[in-house]
């Protein structure tokens, strides 16, 4: 019972790993775009929502709302005047860019906010549950988990399904060509960076509401997502959930066995993958 | 076409090389003698500067000539620092030969390093080396002999009774803490000229055309016959003993140690590439730039706390969009200077009337 | 003597098999040429032919010896020299620099000793005015004749050309024809992938045609071409 | 005959180096040009600066009176001038339906073309349509960019070099198709270093030399000295 | 009088470890306004809360600044690598606000040889030791009636490596005691799933849960707890809760947290550089700021009166061995309590180096208009401390 409850938590955990990384997963797997900043963005979010609350008493859930316009306007202003110039064959300047805004963003944050620790408020629902078989399930990491369920269905219709994400992916494989097309890569990827943003703000939501965070909380929570990113296979939406979850789980086994072995069991599960599978689950046919 | 063909010949050297080979000899004659005269903040200035430019070249040895882009190289100063640390304090060696045992661990560390991470290729190589090196950390925080997660120092005894202090002291008639200080910048410059020396070499060597060609298309490399396998692990290992000894020299002047610390990526990879790319990839003289750039960056505003790091991050941003080479790139795009030239130029035959440094019309 | 043989070597890539069961063997000196329709794994020949991929199953021997599973850069040095029919230059390097690439790892010499003979290889593939350009500038044509001018700085034995003459005009071609021919004079076995078949046709003793990775007909060239399986599927002529 | 496109002293540089030189070239309404010469005389440069890849001044290129040269490619093609780039292109993470599909993003006009017309004018096509566009063989690609293009309905198709390594059989087969092409009211401009090809198919045909147009006339009137003389600058 | 006296002050002003610092311009300002301020000149540094940054600002004080003297304070993480420095250097430091065994033992060569450990001859340092927190937490969960069952939350942090500690942590105390201890061992910081933790509490029935979590850690193991059924009688947590907004973080499920108190405005002390009262000096933070008071405040307040007593002792500010000589002579009342490096209640391997301050306990109790008091609870080992309530259940 123990193991199927450690199981059953880890899982839920991959979730909000998953929701980490959904967004992640959508830039890196549309422009190579390896975002260091993500993290950070997510605290962003987190302080956004958090302003909203105060500052009106909305419900964290009407805040989020409120703030993915903002947030996509961020993203789409982020890459178009911005990281659009550094896309290219080499991984590097994108990288040291966001390195360098999420040096940014952090100090920003913390010349704003303080580093004093905040969290989202959400009243009983924190620390609400409900018993399924005998287990006592979190209410939180359940909804969690049915977001990055949601997240990912979402992007999966968008990307397979529209004209859109047809635009996306060609843009991805060939931007030049794609221009030729009549699409407009930098428009598109802005929009790709905007939806992106929209993601880090339901992800914003679950860590300001799940835990106390501060301004330099971010870069901790990237490893994790990069992590699910890479071992569900560049661009497969489906992939990153499972990368969450595989994480997920060899935490929690390996925490259930000895703590001091949570984490690193997280990064041997990913490196084991990896040692079998070296382009991740769900590779994509030609990267 | 005809066929009487003309004498060729093959030049690296430029006038700009040959008279920096000259400054350079100067420059080593200086720094040798630099303790001599400078005040203590200036070698330990020196010492920073010295120990990140080896990281710096390193690194730019790795991703800029390599293609080999490493997010984990933190692992090897923290190993190397971890190597030396441990020898002195569970086996009482002294901590000046026990760099050398730094090195060598980081070079061992390399090995299954590099046989897991040389199956990725590009983003997903960078992000396998930042887990290996978060793993390491992980590792060697359960070390409990050397302080786990909390960290140790060196001990005093072996700080005091180092080789060479005393000389220093009775040399230059200074205490034992500013003799430990010329100790590890002499080391320092040691270290900093052999590195550069070492890679100027190799880069001069066919070697050095053969890295180059891996970086530029791995299957092309393969099918005029570069070992392309054989390219990648002799940088992966030159780069992780040169950083492992590094890692050694700078916690022997630290003379203390933390996982947290050891094993920062910002310290030790994210400070090292925008140093390296800020330079300018892929030469020589943009770590070097690179370094100078950072120092002074750091020394003009490191205490405006947060403003600083925010300065920083806005500075990196803007070379990035609008010098994507580098501020070596950007000078020597327009002079046309380089250094530590490694190009081999063809002259003579029908080429003999075009002047190398001119521009086609 | 033989230099090259193929026993039973097949290739899939997931469900597709794109070398199906194909043997043939190459003596020493002779001038091969190989057609088929597009896709019939033409260039993927090549690629396990060198090494570039590994086969599923069969042998190939190089000289007298087994080499299906000796890496890319070992074949090289042993003789064997391929041009990309989409062209892979060291685009960062220049001209000059490429060759040296291959003169000095293919043939394992020093920079000094292979030096003059790229310089020479430059000339005669017409390359030698861009010498020190950087190779990712040049045009798509200049990029083949690279190609073909790295391939020979390996000092081949054994040089696979895929797709050189594609989109050159007559006269370029009447060029090309005659370095190849002088190449082969010079006693290296050559095996040329080629659409244009006035130029294979003018150089090759043998075709060899290939169709859904199998091999469909060896013979005399003008034989080859004859055929009715060789009209129907390859030059379109219905009979 | 109106003009459709018309270029006007049109010069192009990649860096320090010209590509192109002073380009005059005119293409009327339904009209097919092709545009033949040596490697490296900047074919496919022009044809990058028509359909607005390479930036160039913006009166340098008019099309139907609009000054177009500084416009960027997405706006272009939705304008209406299609392009068959040189080397195929397909997107490899899109089947082949969906390589046809995204042929229409920028431009959904309506017209003759759409999946139903383009199958119909390479069955080939519909049969594969659900494999990756690169899984196929290179004519059957070639066909895939060529209808890739069809699908915006467009007023002019530059096509750059579309037998370029292709089997026999294939070449026909895409040559076959041009007069239906043209039946759908597309003008054409082809470039094509097959000489007998072009003259076959070209309403008019325009020879380049080192980035310079030497020769222009119709495939019929134009000696084939004349032609060889504008190749290699011998003095016509 | 001569050249001023150069102070050179360490402290985590930026990053993760910020909050502690975050009074430190209060304190600075009203060490300016004193008189003997004139004398002095104080140069400030922030370790950024990066052990790697702390030792080269030490470094930077020492060189370049030519401090006399250097004062650190808050987390073993910029106080050791600071005291490593200035040792190593022969520059008298005065450090506070880390225990004091992760302190002096962490910078020892091998914490794990006793007998290899050395007094140092230049850094000193004052705040409490992990017997002290033992000390009052045991005595507040006696108040309570628990089954002794004890669960704890140790990282692998310098902090969490102490109190875990076989030897010198909680489990020997505990045991001695009678208390029952489930540890499952040291996890790393910024965990983000409690869930074997509050298997194992919830298996060996703890009543009581303990431990030196950051604030995010702890919350989230307090959500996780109570989503998981597990609701133990008492929370005694060093660091998390340290600071009133990481409690409000915790909404409503912040109620009866309990944990250590080092200084509040109710210590009977006085400063000896203003005679202002703890009561008055926390009044004129919020005053001046509009925040709660916090723990820090007195410590870093202290730091200064120590400094400005040991110089006044001093008559070559510049000769280190003198200054060294002064702090080891200290005998002083501070803000929070006495000073006097005389080795009370402190085994010998420490007793030249460090000072002990009083330490007693306290409850956190959900205001009414909202937010969080922080009330005495327990003062046990310091009766002259006074206590405003006794400890409750949580629940
Ligand atoms: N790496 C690969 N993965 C999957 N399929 C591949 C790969 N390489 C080639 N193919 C497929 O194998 C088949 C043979 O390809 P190959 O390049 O050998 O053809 P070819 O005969 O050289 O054709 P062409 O004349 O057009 O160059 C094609 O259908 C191609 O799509
Ligand atoms: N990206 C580039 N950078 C520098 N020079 C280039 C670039 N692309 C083309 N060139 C040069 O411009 C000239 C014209 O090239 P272009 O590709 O337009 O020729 P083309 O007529 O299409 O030739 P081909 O028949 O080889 O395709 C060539 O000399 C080529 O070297
Ligand atoms: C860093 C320390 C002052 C924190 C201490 N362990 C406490 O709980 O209060
Ligand atoms: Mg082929
Ligand atoms: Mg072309």
């Amino acid at each position: 019972m123990i193991w199927v409850e450690t199981i059953i938590q880890g899982i839920l955990l991959g979730g909000l790993y998953a929701l980490f990384a959904a967004g992640l997963s959508l830039v890196f797997g549309i422009m190579r775009l390896v975002n260091l900043a993500h993290g950070d963005l997510i605290v962003l979010g987190a302080y956004l929502i958090l302003l909203l609350v105060t500052l009106t008493g909305l419900s964290p859930f009407v805040a989020a709302a409120v703030a993915m316009p903002f947030m996509f306007a961020l993203g789409y202003g982020l890459q178009k005047f911005m990281l659009n110039r550094v896309l290219g064959d080499d991984i590097l300047p994108p990288l040291l860019v966001t390195f360098g805004l999420s040096v940014v963003l952090q100090n920003a944050l913390l010349e704003g906010f303080s580093a004093d620790s905040q969290r989202i408020q959400s009243g009983p629902l924190s620390t609400a549950s409900i018993e399924v078989a005998g287990l006592n399930l979190g209410v939180m990491p359940l909804l969690t988990f049915a977001s990055a369920l949601a997240v990912i269905i979402g992007l999966n219709q968008l990307f397979y399904r529209t004209s859109l994400g047809r635009a996306f992916r060609a843009t991805s494989d060939d931007p030049t060509t794609a221009s030729l097309m009549g699409i407009k890569p930098a428009g598109i990827f802005a929009k790709a960076t905007g939806i992106a943003m929209i993601i880090v703000t339901i992800a914003a939501l679950y860590l300001g509401m799940r835990s106390n965070f501060d301004p330099s909380i971010g870069p901790a929570r990237l490893i994790y997502a990069f992590e699910a990113v890479i071992i569900g296979g560049l661009g497969s939406l489906w992939g990153t959930l499972a990368g969450g979850v595989i994480i997920g789980v060899a935490q929690t086994v390996g925490a259930a066995i000895n703590p001091e072995w949570q984490i690193l069991a997280g990064h041997m599960a990913f490196l084991i993958v990896l040692l079998v599978r070296p382009r991740g689950l769900f590779p994509r046919a030609v990267d | 076409m005809t066929n009487a063909h003309s004498d060729y010949s093959v030049q690296t050297r430029t006038k700009a090389s040959s008279i920096s080979s000259v400054v350079a000899v100067l420059l080593i004659v200086l720094a040798i003698a630099l303790p001599a005269f400078a005040s203590r903040s200036l070698i330990q200035d020196m010492f920073f500067i010295l120990t990140m430019l080896v990281l710096a070249q390193f690194w730019n040895l790795l991703a800029g000539y390599g293609g080999l882009v490493s997010v984990g190289q933190q692992a090897f100063v923290g190993i190397g620092a971890y190597a030396m640390f441990s020898v002195v304090i569970l086996m009482g060696f002294d901590p000046v030969p026990s760099i050398l045992i730094a090195g060598v661990a980081a070079l061992l560390l390399a090995i299954p390093t590099a046989f897991f991470a040389f199956r990725l290729q590009g983003a997903y190589f960078a992000i396998g080396t930042w887990v290996i090196a978060e793993v390491v950390r992980l590792l060697v925080a359960q070390w409990k002999a050397v302080g786990g997660g909390t960290g140790t120092s060196l001990p005093r005894t072996a700080t005091r009774e180092m080789w060479f202090t005393e000389t220093i002291e009775t040399l230059f008639g200074v205490r034992s803490a500013a003799a430990r200080d010329i100790l590890a910048y002499w080391l320092a410059v040691v270290l900093a000229v052999a590195t550069i020396a070492g890679i100027y070499w190799l880069l001069r060597t066919k070697r050095g055309l053969g890295l180059a060609a891996v970086r530029d298309n791995i299957e092309a490399a393969k099918s005029v016959g570069v070992d392309a396998v054989r390219m990648k692990w002799t940088v992966f290992l030159v780069s992780a003993f040169g950083t492992g000894i590094a890692g050694g020299l700078i916690y022997m002047q630290k003379a203390r140690i933390s996982p947290d610390a050891a094993f920062s990526l910002q310290d030790w990879t994210a400070y090292v590439i925008f140093i390296v790319v800020i330079g300018g990839m892929g030469t020589i003289e943009g770590p070097i730039l690179g370094v100078l750039v950072f120092f002074i960056l750091q020394s003009l505003l490191a205490d405006y706390g947060s403003w600083y790091l925010m300065a920083l991050g806005v500075i990196g941003i803007t070379i990035m969009l609008f010098a994507p080479r580098g501020l070596w790139g950007l000078f020597s795009d327009r002079t046309g200077i380089e250094l530590f030239p490694v190009r081999r130029r063809l002259t003579g035959g029908p080429l003999s009337n075009t002047p190398p440094s001119s521009k086609e019309e | 003597m033989t230099i090259l043989a193929l026993k039973n070597v097949s290739k899939s890539f997931g469900a597709l098999k794109v070398t199906d069961n194909v043997s043939f063997e190459v003596p020493e000196g002779m001038a091969l040429g190989i057609i088929g329709p597009n896709g019939a794994g033409k260039s993927t020949l090549f690629n396990l032919i060198t090494g570039n991929i590994g086969a599923d199953s069969g042998s190939i021997e190089f000289l007298g010896r087994d080499v299906t599973r000796t890496p890319a850069r070992q074949r090289c040095v042993s003789g064997v020299g391929r041009s990309f029919q989409i062209p892979q230059p060291f685009s960062k390097l220049t001209v000059y620099e490429n060759l040296l690439v291959a003169g000095t790892f293919g043939r394992d010499k020093s920079e000094a000793e292979v030096a003059h003979t790229c310089a020479i290889i430059l000339e005669r593939t017409e390359l030698i005015s861009k010498a020190n350009a950087p190779a990712g500038g040049l045009s798509l044509l200049e990029r083949k004749r690279l190609e073909l001018a790295r391939a020979m700085a390996t000092h081949p034995r054994l040089l696979l050309l895929d797709e050189i003459a594609g989109g050159l005009t007559d006269a370029e071609c009447q060029s090309l024809i005659e370095t190849i021919k002088a190449i082969h004079a010079e006693g290296v076995t050559i095996i040329w992938i080629e659409h244009v078949l006035h130029a294979l046709n003018s150089v090759v003793e043998r075709l060899l045609v290939l169709d859904f990775g199998k091999v469909i007909g060896v013979g005399d060239p003008a034989a080859i071409m004859e055929s009715k399986e060789v009209k129907e599927i390859y030059l379109g002529i219905e009979i | 005959m109106t003009v459709l496109i018309e270029t006007r002293d049109l010069t192009a540089r990649y860096g320090d180096f010209q590509a192109l030189f002073g380009v005059d070239l005119t293409l009327g309404e339904g009209e097919t040009v092709a545009i033949i010469g040596a490697n490296g005389a900047g074919k496919t440069t022009l044809m990058r600066s028509l359909c607005g890849v390479l930036k160039n001044a913006p009166d340098s290129i008019r099309f139907e009176d609009r000054a177009i040269g500084d416009r960027p490619a997405d706006e272009i093609m939705a304008m209406g001038i299609a392009m068959v780039p040189e080397g195929r292109k397909l997107f490899p993470s899109l089947s082949v339906e969906e390589n046809l599909q995204i042929g229409a993003y920028g431009r959904q006009t309506g017209g003759y073309w759409s999946l139903e017309t383009v199958y119909e004018l390479f069955p080939v096509l519909k049969e594969r349509r659900r494999n990756p566009g690169t899984a196929l063989s290179g004519g059957q690609q070639q066909m895939v960019a060529i209808g890739r293009a069809l699908m915006s309905n467009p007023r002019v198709l530059l096509c750059d070099e579309i037998s370029l390594g292709l089997a026999p059989v294939i070449i026909k087969d895409i040559y076959k198709a041009v007069p239906k092409i043209r039946a759908s009211g597309a003008s054409m401009i082809v470039v094509e270093q097959d000489i007998g090809q072009a003259m076959a198919v070209a309403d008019r045909v325009y020879c380049m030399m080192e980035g310079r147009i030497t020769l222009s006339g119709r495939p019929g009137e134009l000696e084939r000295e004349a032609i060889h003389n504008a190749y290699f600058g011998a003095a016509a | 009088q001569g050249a001023k006296i150069k102070l050179g002050y360490v402290s985590p002003q930026s990053g993760p470890l910020a909050a502690f610092a975050e009074a430190d311009n209060f304190i600075l300002s009203n060490f300016g306004a004193t008189e003997v301020a004139k004398n002095f000149e104080v140069i400030v540094k922030d370790s950024q809360s990066n052990p790697n940054r702390a030792a080269e600002v030490a470094k930077e004080l020492i060189i370049d600044d030519e401090v006399d003297m250097i004062l650190v304070a808050s987390t073993p993480e910029t106080t050791n690598p600071v005291a490593t420095t200035a040792e190593a250097e022969g520059v008298p430091v005065i450090s506070t606000i880390a225990p004091w065994q992760p302190w002096f033992i962490g910078q020892q060569g091998n914490p794990g040889a006793p007998d290899s450990w050395q007094p140092f001859d230049y850094a000193y340092h004052f705040f409490w030791g992990l017997e002290d927190v033992i000390s009052v937490f045991t005595a507040m969960w006696a108040q309570l009636d628990t089954n002794k069952q004890v669960g704890g939350l140790f990282p692998n942090d310098g902090d969490g490596n102490a109190w875990g500690d076989a030897n010198v942590g909680f489990p020997p105390v505990l045991e001695k005691l009678g208390y029952g201890l489930v540890d499952p061992g040291r996890y790393q910081n910024l965990t983000d799933d409690f869930s074997a933790q509050i298997n194992a509490f919830k298996q060996g029935n703890v009543e009581i849960v303990t431990g030196v979590p950051i604030p995010p850690d702890f919350t989230t193991f307090w959500n996780q707890a109570k989503q998981q059924g597990f609701t133990p009688k008492a929370a005694s947590i060093g660091k998390a809760i340290l600071f009133p907004q990481a409690v409000e973080a915790l909404g409503d499920a912040g109620n009866n947290l309990s944990s250590e108190v080092w200084w509040s405005p109710s210590h009977p002390f006085k400063s000896s550089l203003n005679g202002l009262s703890s009561g008055e000096v926390a009044a004129a933070y919020t005053e001046s700021t509009g925040k709660q008071w916090t723990q820090p405040i007195g410590f870093v307040h202290a730091l200064f009166e120590l400094a400005t007593d040991v110089m006044g002792r001093v008559s070559d500010a510049g000769d280190g061995d003198a200054v060294a000589e002064a702090i080891a002579a200290s005998n002083l009342q501070t803000v929070v309590g006495p000073v006097a490096f005389d080795g009370k209640g402190l085994p010998p391997f420490a007793a030249k180096n460090i000072c002990k301050t009083p330490l007693v306990g306290g409850q956190w109790r959900l205001k009414d208009g909202g937010g969080y008091d922080l009330v005495i609870v327990d003062n046990s080992d310091q009766p002259s401390i006074p206590t405003a309530g006794t400890m409750q259940p949580i629940g």
